[in-house]
């Protein structure tokens, strides 16, 4: 499958009467957005900022950051399943707007989570104070369900963001990039000598607040399978997940998986990118065993020699990413193991939750206990009412001078575990 | 715990409930036991009868340790 | 596995409530580590895990609330449960209590959450 | 800003006194005088830091008169009242790397004034201290002298001036079992598909994460001799005498209790107990000897099944599940029981 990525360079995004890409300036009719956000009537109101780096600026709590894309050429579109009509994608073009994002942001729940910080020692930590932010904060009708608003909320951020893409349907992107791969007999015969790699992700699929779906498929409600690794860049993967804000999956980051991109820099060079492999993190243990021996058992019948497995959220999840290393090593496939740490606010803890000696290769997010302070911003998107309620945050999280005291688990994106920042921990 | 007595060069032999956890830890002689709360004994049975229970899992580690073992060994 | 195979333990009233007629439930006013610690003496016993201590991504001593579904039988004791939680305990003891400062609204909203978690594990655990 | 000062740890040989032949060479303190390394540091230093007295000891006479070595060495450190205190760099040099860390981690914990030393990974003295002191890894001879040097020098100036310390992989001091998070220079999943390819030719990498220790250790041969052997008792049930006299912690403890059942032929409710968080203590506490079966072996003490039973058991709070926490402890009373002669252990856990 052959998906060429046309990206075209965003590099301000300003509120006009008529939306539209000139330039490279994101120009948006705040109109028409909220028009796109009310086509829900679930939804009461909704209010758009803009947040640009460098700026005095805390969005919070964050729910979800997506990169507007659009579907130019080849079957389905953006969002199969959820906002394109089910088909499978992952080939023709796609255009990218680069370098910007639509954050959506409101409490969904009391002790909803999540800061992004436009400058300050916060942006070092998290890779969303780097893009250009269309932000949304959507208020709900009253008496509305929790999980109706989290939905309600879900969709109108992908909405926004099909509809910021789709304004770059008729540009020239700035830089063209082409991900193909190969079925299993023609990389067989195309890299013979090349180890046979691949990608599983582990996807968060535990309820309310803690869903990922594939196609529009609860991943809860899969049994692991294989993905072409360019499907996630036309929308395969969504979150729906909202809670452990440093270490859960937005959907940019599903778009934009480092780990599949980092293989494709290297295929056809020293590895064969055979494909991705997905599976889930349920609540019960028998489903845990049973998606990390299938996981295995693809691995095994897919002939890999390697695989990186990255892991997503807080506790459960490291009993997964323990079973699905160990098994898959007990195929005699070698791997790598993407985490983050849990290792208290003095470092002293035991990171995980889980451990085995087949586990020999990790790859460390950081320690999401480490305490930062984060100064008094001078505008805050959303609401701060929260922030003494969100993890990490302690009484004293609201300082005399207004800076707040937070262990980095509060920030989106700081600790990922797909590989998506530099931070470690040794 | 038990590596750290067999790298000093003394014959040990673990008593614990959940073999596996002992195979583990890297005991080498290793002798089932009870249960968590009550490894060498059960409440259940009258102070004699338990005594005699005791007995016989220490006579069973007794002979652990009186025995060559090449590896792990689970002495059931 | 039909209802009558499994227990409910939780300190969620919430959970309680909605399966105290029709499912095992033990119901305690406990901590969240009591509410581990309970259910790791059950597996000392014999019990086995059915879902994971640490369901969700909700850290321990943020949310109060936990639900956990054991068999109802008992055999040996199964040492995959106790070292799942023996970890999860310890996990614990890395996350200050704040469960003191929330509102009734927030602690509604925390037991929804523990609810829509174990929900997700009935659903698997009645598969069978 | 003045210059940091520091006081200098150094053996016989690095002070050009002479080799073995010199190794009885007691305490020296030389005041204003900076020897060997310390040149090396110094030149590192730049205006930061000056070395203000160097103390020299031979190996032999630190290690066979230990406390008198150790009380004249502080005694000396605290006279000159440094800012930091650096040991070695030791190399590979076995008995000179047990000097640094046991001098370098009492300077830090009875003087509180940071310390650090240096050596070679495979030392005696860094798997014993390496959680006590900041300790840069060098190379395993006197070759790498310029690399440790390059490396102590800074760690010493930020210690001294109480600057945060980053990680290991930054500073290059040896992992010590505190997680510190630092930047890499490229993004994770970078990181993950290069250890990925060197997994893949067989090539060493290095996790970022280790695991728990799960090394192996071989079987030691049986006891020949039941009838004439000395078994001791080891517990991680943590039995204490009633009342848990040394506060033994209920989980992960950071102490073990060692206690004296000379003449004690039961466990009873009124006299012992457990410590134990990890399980339902009602069983322990109403009878010890169903996790610590003393009752039974001082029968088999007078049957003369067994020689004897050593008269101190040792107990930890340990889970069954948590390999690392305890090696350190255990590490030292298996020490304790080969000094007094034990033939075999019977450890019970819960």
């Amino acid at each position: 499958m052959r998906l060429e990525m046309g990206h075209i360079y965003i590099k301000d995004i300003q509120f006009a009467s008529e939306s539209k890409i000139e330039d490279g300036i994101l120009y948006v009719s705040e109109e028409a957005v909220k028009a796109v956000a009310l086509e829900d009537e679930k939804i009461k109101s909704a209010s758009f900022d803009i947040a640009r780096p460098g700026e005095s600026v805390r969005i919070t709590p964050v729910k979800d950051v997506i990169e507007p894309r659009v579907k130019v050429e080849g079957r389905g579109g953006i969002f199969p399943g959820v906002i394109a009509k089910v088909d499978t994608v992952g080939e023709g073009k796609t255009y990218a707007l680069k370098g910007m994002a639509v954050v959506t942001a409101g409490k969904i729940v009391g002790f909803q989570e999540g800061i992004i910080d436009m400058t300050g020692p916060g942006a070092d930590y998290t890779p969303f104070s780097k893009t250009l932010n269309l932000v949304m904060v959507c208020e709900p009708v009253d008496d509305i369900k929790q999980h109706d608003y989290e939905k309600a909320v879900r969709f109108a951020g992908f909405r926004v963001a099909a509809y910021i893409g789709e304004l770059a349907r008729n540009l020239t992107p700035d830089e063209t990039k082409v991900y193909e791969t190969c079925t299993i007999k023609e990389g067989m015969e195309k890299y013979p000598d090349l180890p046979r790699v691949a990608y599983v992700q582990m996807l968060q699929s535990q309820g309310l607040l803690h869903d990922t779906y594939v196609y529009g498929v609860d991943a809860k409600k899969i049994v692991p399978t294989i993905l072409n690794p360019t499907e996630i860049m036309d929308g395969a993967i969504v979150s729906g997940n909202c809670v452990s804000a440093c270490d859960k999956n937005p959907t940019y980051v599903h778009l934009n998986n480092p780990v599949v991109h980092d293989m494709f820099e290297q295929h056809g060079k020293t590895i064969n990118f055979v494909c991705q492999i997905i599976t889930n993190e349920n609540v019960y243990l028998a489903d845990k065993m049973r998606s990390s021996d299938w996981t295995a058992k693809i691995c095994k019948m897919l002939d890999l020699d390697g695989v990186i497995v990255s892991q997503e959220g807080f506790g459960n999840p490291d009993t997964d990413l323990i079973m699905n290393c160990k098994k898959i090593e007990a195929e005699g496939v070698k791997t790598v193991i993407i985490t983050d740490e849990y290792a208290g606010r003095d470092g002293k803890s035991q990171s995980l939750a889980d451990a085995d000696a087949a586990a020999d290769a990790v790859v460390t997010g950081g320690n999401a206990n480490q305490v930062i302070i984060l100064p008094k911003l001078d505008k805050v998107i959303g609401t701060l009412d929260y922030v003494t309620k969100i993890a990490g945050a302690s009484e004293e999280t609201l300082r005399a001078d207004g800076s707040l005291e937070v262990e980095l688990q509060v920030l989106t994106g700081a600790t990922n575990e797909t590989g998506f920042n530099k931070l470690s921990a040794r | 715990m038990v590596k750290e007595v067999e790298r000093a060069g003394i014959p040990v032999v673990h008593v614990c409930t959940v073999t596996p956890i002992s195979m583990t830890v890297g005991a080498n002689r290793i002798v089932p036991a009870i249960a968590i709360p009550h490894p060498l004994g059960n409440p259940a049975l009258d102070k004699a009868e338990e005594k005699e229970l005791r007995r016989r899992i220490v006579e069973k580690a007794l002979n652990a340790l009186t025995t060559e073992v090449d590896g792990q060994t689970i002495f059931e | 596995m039909g209802q009558k195979n499994y227990i409910v333990i939780t300190n969620n009233p919430l959970v309680s409530e909605k399966l105290h007629e029709t499912h095992g439930v033990v119901y305690k006013e406990a901590s969240y580590e009591e509410l581990l610690t309970e259910v790791r003496d059950r597996i000392h016993e014999g019990h086995t895990l059915l879902t994971h201590p640490l369901s969700g991504s909700v850290k321990p001593n943020e949310t109060p609330y936990k639900s956990v579904l054991i068999s109802s039988g008992k055999g040996e004791i199964d040492e995959r449960s106790l070292s799942i939680i023996e970890n999860a305990i310890q996990a614990c003891r890395k996350f200050e209590d704040k469960t003191g400062r929330y509102s009734a609204r927030v602690l509604k909203d925390f037991q929804l959450i523990d609810w829509t978690l174990l929900e997700s594990g009935l659903a698997s655990a009645d598969a069978w | 800003m003045a210059k940091l000062k520091v006081v200098h740890y150094i053996n016989q040989f690095f002070a050009q006194i002479g080799g073995e032949e010199k190794a009885d060479y007691p305490v020296e303190l030389r005041v204003g005088e900076v020897v060997g390394p310390g040149m090396a540091l110094t030149a590192n230093f730049k205006d930061d830091a000056e070395i203000i007295a160097t103390i020299v000891c031979g190996d032999s006479y630190f290690n066979e008169n230990l406390e008198k070595a150790k009380a004249e060495i502080l005694g000396m450190v605290k006279e000159q009242a440094p800012d930091v205190f650096i040991a070695g760099p030791a190399f590979n040099a076995g008995r000179y790397g047990v000097a640094c860390g046991t001098i370098a981690a009492a300077v830090q914990e009875e003087l509180g004034i940071p310390s650090l030393t240096g050596m070679y990974v495979e030392n005696p003295g860094a798997d014993m201290f390496k959680n006590q002191v900041y300790m840069i890894s060098t190379k395993n001879s006197a070759a790498g002298m310029r690399d440790a040097v390059s490396k102590m020098a800074p760690l010493a100036v930020k210690l001294g001036k109480g600057e945060a310390i980053g990680a290991s992989a930054e500073e290059g001091y040896m992992p010590n079992g505190v997680r510190v998070n630092f930047f890499e220079k490229e993004r994770g999943s970078q990181r993950a598909v290069k250890m990925l390819l060197k997994k893949l030719a067989g090539k060493p990498f290095v996790t970022e994460f280790p695991m728990p220790d799960f090394d192996r250790v071989d079987p030691n041969p049986a006891v020949k001799d039941l009838a004439h052997a000395k078994i001791a008792l080891v517990t991680s049930g943590g039995i204490v005498p009633k009342g848990n006299p040394d506060h033994i912690e209920s989980s992960s403890a950071s102490h073990y209790g060692e206690y004296d059942i000379a003449g004690v032929m039961d466990l009873t409710e009124e006299t012992y107990e457990t410590a134990h968080g990890g399980y339902d203590p009602v069983y322990a506490n109403e009878d010890s000897d169903r996790v610590l079966p003393v009752d039974v072996l001082r029968d088999m003490e007078k049957e003369g099944i067994i020689g004897e039973l050593h008269h101190l058991f040792y107990t930890t709070t340990g889970n069954g599940t948590a390999v690392a926490s305890s090696k350190a402890f255990a590490a030292e009373f298996s020490a304790k029981l080969k000094a007094d002669g034990v033939d075999a252990v019977i450890l019970t856990s819960t």
